[in-house]
């Protein structure tokens, strides 16, 4: 019984460190370096700010399905505006409005029409889509359109020269996401009132929240969210194409399960969905580097994610 | 706030009155007990107070002015409070949180939350109501559901910039010990001595004798009386709350008690309960009773091979009976009427006629498992006659029906297998005179056909006037079995009331 | 021959595709021999994962690296490996400078010679359908030549370009696409050609041709890579006429042996290395 | 009022005809044809049947989100014995095993250890494409590994002389899939018992319907519903590819929806899935030969999805 509560509690935890150390074991000279775990933030940069803002409406029990969709759209329309000669600021704003717009679009048609996330956002996943391809003409814009100052981003950082090591401007970016959904859902109202909405939506209308208000609003920050994760891609790649966020969205949903499997209740956090995003970076490095074949590592992850989402306390058997 | 007074308050569900002109006086520094029956409407008057529900007509006046509430919100601006029936506890956030559910965080430099200030007013207003016990940094889905509803209450105490004039409080003391309950009397003293209102909803007699100043009592949505308590007794209070024409509801039985035995359980422990002992012969019915939660639905459970046998064995018909699903019971002819109807009988958006042969598809396929529509048809036409359902066609959508004609289908998907035990969990809830005389009816007809039943009601007047013996429960135990003939409404109060006090 | 196995790890978005199975075959056979210790890497589409992979495999110091992706859009990657001094090779991927050198088909000529081929064949007039995709680079610079080259006959005219979804492979979508023109447009003869920029879509054109009966009306239909597939049809005699082979195989052995070249220390002037392709018609198809 | 409630219930169908009268219009000699109808009914023949099957779970209120994979694997698994030399009866049988088995998993998870049908269904998702890949080694198994005979079958059909019509016999499999699906959800018990649970899982259980082992079979259903889907494209594109089923799933789920905005009560119900289809088949083909960008189509497919369901009575408003 004890044992089977500390699995439950912290299973998803030692299992992190079981292959942290497997790693360390396996690649003694390469695995746990600095610049490893540098290198590692930066291939998950991306993922993590979908991943960072796909929390917020999780914690309300939503979902957003559209997120990669919107990271496509968000490149597509700061590559179109570039290749058109419009300046860097202006390219990422109305990337960012656009990721605005659409969540708001999301949180519109869940809040105030009252249709199911999963529908709702099915749709738009699709409109969205629709219109990068619309707007780039199904092209990938690359070369000479991209401004250099915009790619040279993704491959700059801050030099710690004492050290040797460069912290990557993307892994920077993403921890500032990482600060600012933690901030705002754990240290404002507004976070809080959205956990409310995601543990008892009842009590939560009893008790005088606004609901509606709330929902609409936690949309819109999972869109920019995602918009913000297509320009880190567009800058990292020197290019954007229509398709470029599809990978995220699952990935990001996997990485907010698997940190739900770590917090106490089972309900959403953002540091442990840091975790999730963690766990499926290390893999992804850690099995190349030995040369696993990269399907193998599929079949891994999503036995991982059943594996650690049936051991916890989300999954209740019913007796 | 001297005085809060609501006039002519009605309030109407589609064409069923909960409500009808209701006028009640409070007064600061005043407990008002609210007191009545199940489905009296107590709940739905301190709904149209808190702004949910909107009512037909009202006039309010505080302090002789006239005030409208359109919302929840404004409600609260007025600095009304409330514990409402349904614990409304977010269960992963902490104690703190859930008790700033309803008031604004406190902020530091007016950004963040100023946590060590959330902690501090949580636990002053907990230790306001005597509770030291609690951390307030805690998850409140560690708290037992006692120290929830302490953490609802002491939620009222949080000090914010609207001082609170109306603590309402809807059975607050349905979930909590004896001990927890003498704290939360000491506050309500407490609160009364600085002049706030009070309203108290609670089933419990004695409690309202103890701490109540004025009683109200409604039956059916109309108020019956109001008066001083010290002008009051217990019983002519459960006279007001039950009717004088008592006896009238119920119609006469007839026919024998059978003395072939249905069940026979035999010192039966759950996970949940303990020490269940009871007979039934066919054409008898045995009325469970006891305080709310006392362990009533998890003797359904037993029966039902929803919780396992841990202890004793169950007899049915003279075989072992040893159910591991409801779908054993129901094949051997066992039905079950739950409580909720909507939550654990109906399928709304579903037919009449889905709804009534659910559990009866086995028996009415062809080859095994093709649908077999003629006598699906027929049977639901047969029992929905048989229970007298109001209905227009059986492909008709169930929430289109009232209540009480849904619970009439429940009963009719009851009745369709011909059982041998029938079990019936407060079945008359919600449901109208009328449709409640067809019921008993019904039931005696099937005690007549040598159905054995059983009978939880938190109704006392339905357990006295249908039952042949009564099972008292307490604290998830068998407490008695009290034998018909010795029946009369005190001795059963007695148990009810005070068994747990002793 | 060396005290230790050489490290080689080839990066590819794209090992779905057929092509890129035959340049990998190619490599590998060629590796085999070397006696190199090879990793093969599928992103899967996912281009920013070409450079994190390129990251694990410099931080594991490999010895040289192959890439099958546009080099402009990995320029994260390559600054890596530069600076870690890892050579990298382009496999049919695009020309850069930090690549030590391309190897691959001049795209250009192919579809020169496609777009050529059936210029003559329809004799400068008629309706063509164009199956193109921009997305990807080699693919879009032969959309542009075709569309030079019947541009400069003014009988001919483009119907449409189409770009199929090619999420699934390509033929299923052309060939839906191409049911919908054909049903479109049911006189006889009202389309000359169809042109595609590589194989699957002019498989899938094929099919909906004969799906509708219409194989007898002379549609000439024209491929790009000759994959095995494609050389059946041509073989059979129908409308699907000509294709154009590269070498893929070949490509992929070229690959090899240039990596070979730069990791022992050889400086490679040329920055592309171009192997031979053949048309495919059914008079060599059995060759 | 009433116009309001008459568009609620006949919303989908009012506009699935609008849209035939609107092609109609426009391509007056080449839409309205019964070899277009049969080549519409060939195209969508593969998306219907995950369609049809998916309602099965959807019934229960359930999702299976692996069954673009799972017709991925399917395909694969039959592709890979036909090209080691085992007849097609064997490849075609070890593809449908294969499908029950994933089903089965699926159904496990959710039923069984009580896994939310949208993470346990992710999970399996990833793990059924790394399948795919791992066995295939990625590659397309195409050309002579695939025999003619099965390639044929998705060339061929019943030959109607009179008319000079040929039905193909992909569409015929679907019609078959439809009426056993129908069957067995309208025809007998064990379909009734599905709606039961999707109606009220807990009222069902009370009412002694054996909820468990019910959605582990009708999860099994569907699994072999998306390994059929698999033969089928893998016969009309002669070839199997690991990722060929990826884009079934999303469209599927909106098939069911947009068949559900048609039913009384807005549940699923497989005739109105069939409408669902339908409807995203005679866009395609219609905006195609319309020579509408195929990404106005898609955007256009997503308005449309999210206005049926805005209108429908599946969404509620809270007052
Ligand atoms: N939302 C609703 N729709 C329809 N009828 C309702 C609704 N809410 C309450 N009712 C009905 O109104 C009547 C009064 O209910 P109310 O909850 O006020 O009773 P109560 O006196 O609080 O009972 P209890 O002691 O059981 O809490 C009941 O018959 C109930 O079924
Ligand atoms: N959504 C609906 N659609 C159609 N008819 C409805 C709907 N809701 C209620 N009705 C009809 O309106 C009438 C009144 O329903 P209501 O629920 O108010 O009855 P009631 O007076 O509460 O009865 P009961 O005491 O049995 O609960 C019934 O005939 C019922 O069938
Ligand atoms: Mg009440
Ligand atoms: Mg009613």
């Amino acid at each position: 019984m004890k044992m089977l509560n500390l699995i439950k509690k912290y299973g998803t935890l030692i299992g992190f460190f079981g292959i942290i150390i497997f790693f360390t074991i396996n690649l003694p000279s390469t695995f746990l370096t600095a610049k490893n775990f540098i290198n590692i933030s930066q291939q998950i940069s991306m993922l993590a700010v979908v991943a960072f803002t796909m929390t917020v409406v999780m914690v309300m029990n939503d979902f957003d399905l559209s997120v990669g969709s919107m990271a496509s759209l968000a490149g597509i329309v700061a590559a179109v505006l570039f290749s058109m000669g419009y300046p860097i600021w202006i390219g990422i704003l109305a990337a960012l409005f656009v990721g605005i717009i659409g969540g708001l679009f999301n949180g519109f048609l869940v809040s105030i029409i009252g249709i199911l996330p999963f529908v709702a956002t099915l749709g738009t996943l699709t409109m969205f889509s629709g219109f990068a391809f619309l707007i780039s003409g199904g092209r990938t814009i690359f070369g000479r359109d991209i401004p250099s100052e915009f790619s040279s981003f993704a491959r700059s950082g801050i030099e710690i020269s004492s050290l040797d090591l460069k912290i990557p401007f993307l892994s920077i970016l993403a921890l500032l996401l990482l600060f600012i959904v933690w901030f705002i859902l754990e240290q404002t109202t507004y976070g809080r009132r959205l956990y409310a909405i995601g543990g008892n939506a009842e009590a939560s209308y009893l008790a005088g929240i606004k609901v509606k208000q709330l929902r609409l609003s936690a949309f819109a920050l999972t869109g920019v969210g995602a918009a913000i994760a297509g320009l880190m891609y567009s800058s990292r790649v020197a290019s954007s194409n229509p398709t470029q966020g599809s990978g995220l969205m699952l990935e990001a949903i996997a990485a907010v399960f698997l940190g739900m499997t770590m917090s106490e209740e089972g309900e959403p956090r953002v540091l442990y969905t840091l975790l999730g995003v963690l766990i499926l970076g290390v893999l992804d490095n850690g099995l190349t580097q030995m040369n696993v074949d990269s399907y193998i590592r599929e079949v891994l992850v999503g036995f991982i994610v059943i594996l650690a989402v049936a051991f916890s306390s989300i999954t209740k058997k019913r007796n | 706030m001297k005085k809060l007074e609501l006039l002519n308050l009605t309030k109407s569900f589609s064409n069923f009155k909960a409500l009808s002109n209701v006028s009640i006086e409070l007064l600061s520094g005043e407990t008002h007990a609210l007191m009545g029956e199940n489905g009296a409407g107590k709940t739905t008057l301190i709904k149209v107070l808190a702004g949910i529900l909107k009512p037909d007509q009202m006039t309010m006046k505080i302090d002789n002015n006239i005030q409208n509430i359109y919302s929840s919100i404004q409600s609260k601006n007025l600095g009304f409070n409330f514990i409402h029936q349904e614990l409304n506890i977010v269960s992963y956030l902490s104690v703190a949180e859930n008790m700033f559910l309803n008031h604004p965080y406190p902020k530091k430099y007016k950004t963040i939350i100023d946590w060590n200030k959330i902690y501090k007013l949580s636990s002053n207003a907990l230790k306001e109501l005597g509770v030291t016990h609690i951390n307030v940094k805690k998850k409140c889905a560690k708290l037992s559901t006692g120290d929830q509803m302490l953490v609802k209450i002491a939620s009222c105490l949080i000090k914010t910039d609207t001082t609170p004039s109306l603590y309402v409080f809807d059975e607050p003391t349905a979930a909590l010990t004896l001990q927890e309950s003498e704290k939360l009397f000491k506050v309500i003293n407490n609160l009364k001595k600085r002049g706030a209102i009070i309203l108290y909803v609670s089933h419990r007699m004695n409690e309202i004798l103890e701490i109540s100043d004025k009683v109200t009592v409604l039956r059916d949505g109309i108020k019956v009386l109001t008066d001083k308590t010290s002008e009051l007794s217990k019983e002519k209070i459960i006279r007001s709350m039950v009717g004088k024409d008592l006896s009238d509801n119920f119609p006469e039985r007839t026919g024998n008690i059978n003395e072939n035995i249905v069940i026979d359980v035999n010192n039966v422990h759950t996970k949940y309960i303990r020490n269940i002992n009871f007979k039934i012969k066919a054409g008898e019915v045995l009325g469970i009773a006891g305080l709310s939660n006392s362990g009533q639905r998890e003797i359904f459970n037993m029966l039902m091979g929803v919780d396992n046998i841990a202890k004793g064995k169950i007899s049915f018909m003279d075989q072992k009976y040893e159910p591991t699903s409801p779908s054993d019971a129901w094949k051997k002819l066992i039905s079950f009427v739950p409580r909720e109807r909507r939550k654990e009988a109906l399928m709304l958006k579903m037919s009449v006629k889905s709804n009534t042969i659910t559990p009866h598809y086995s028996k009415l396929s062809k080859f095994f498992f093709l649908a077999n529509k003629k006598q699906e048809n027929l049977i639901t036409n047969n029992f929905s006659k048989k229970v007298q359902l109001k209905y227009e066609n059986m492909d008709q959508s169930i929430y289109q029906l009232s209540g009480g004609n849904q619970q009439k289908v429940v009963f009719s998907r009851a009745l369709a297998s011909n059982p041998k035990l029938l079990l019936l969990d407060e079945p008359t809830r919600g449901v109208d005179v009328g449709a409640k005389l067809d019921i008993y009816n019904l039931i005696i007809q099937l005690t007549k056909n040598g159905c054995g039943i059983v009978l939880n009601s938190s109704d006392l007047s339905e357990i006295m006037g249908m039952c042949d013996k009564i099972l008292i429960l307490k604290d998830h135990e068998q407490y008695k079995i009290l034998e018909n003939f010795k029946i009369n409404s005190q001795d059963v109060l007695a148990n009810f009331y005070e068994s747990k006090k002793q | 021959s060396k005290a230790w196995a050489e490290k080689v790890t080839v990066i590819t978005p794209y090992l779905a595709q057929p092509g890129t199975q035959m340049y990998v075959e190619g490599f590998k056979n060629e590796a085999s021999k070397k006696g190199w210790d090879l990793n093969i890497i599928d992103t899967k589409g996912d281009v920013a994962e070409v450079i994190s992979r390129i990251e694990d495999a410099v931080n594991q110091k490999v010895d040289g690296i192959v890439i099958n992706v546009d080099p402009s859009q990995i320029a994260a990657g390559l600054e890596v490996a530069a600076a870690a001094n890892i050579p990298v090779v382009g496999m049919d991927s695009g020309a850069d400078p930090l690549l030590v050198t391309n190897v691959t088909s001049n795209g250009y000529a192919m579809a020169a010679e496609t777009s050529v081929y059936v210029a003559n064949r329809i004799e400068g007039k008629g309706n063509v359908v164009m199956f193109v995709f921009d997305a990807f680079p080699p693919v879009q610079i032969r959309g542009v030549i075709a569309d030079a080259v019947f541009g400069n006959f003014p009988d001919i005219n483009v119907m449409d370009r189409i770009t199929p979804d090619v999420q699934d492979g390509g033929i299923a979508d052309s060939r839906a696409k191409m049911e919908a023109l054909l049903a479109a447009n049911p006189e006889a003869g009202s389309i000359a050609a169809v042109w595609a920029a590589w194989d699957q879509p002019a498989i899938g054109a094929m099919q909906a041709i004969e799906a509708a009966g219409r194989s007898n009306e002379g549609i000439v239909i024209v491929g790009i890579d000759a994959n095995p597939q494609a050389r059946d049809a041509i073989s059979q005699g129908g409308n699907f006429e000509a294709s154009i082979a590269q070498d893929f195989v070949g490509i992929g052995s070229a690959t090899a042996n240039a990596i070979d070249r730069a990791m022992s220390g050889e400086e490679i002037k040329s920055k592309v290395i171009y192997v031979p392709t053949v048309l495919i018609t059914s008079a060599n198809v059995g060759d």
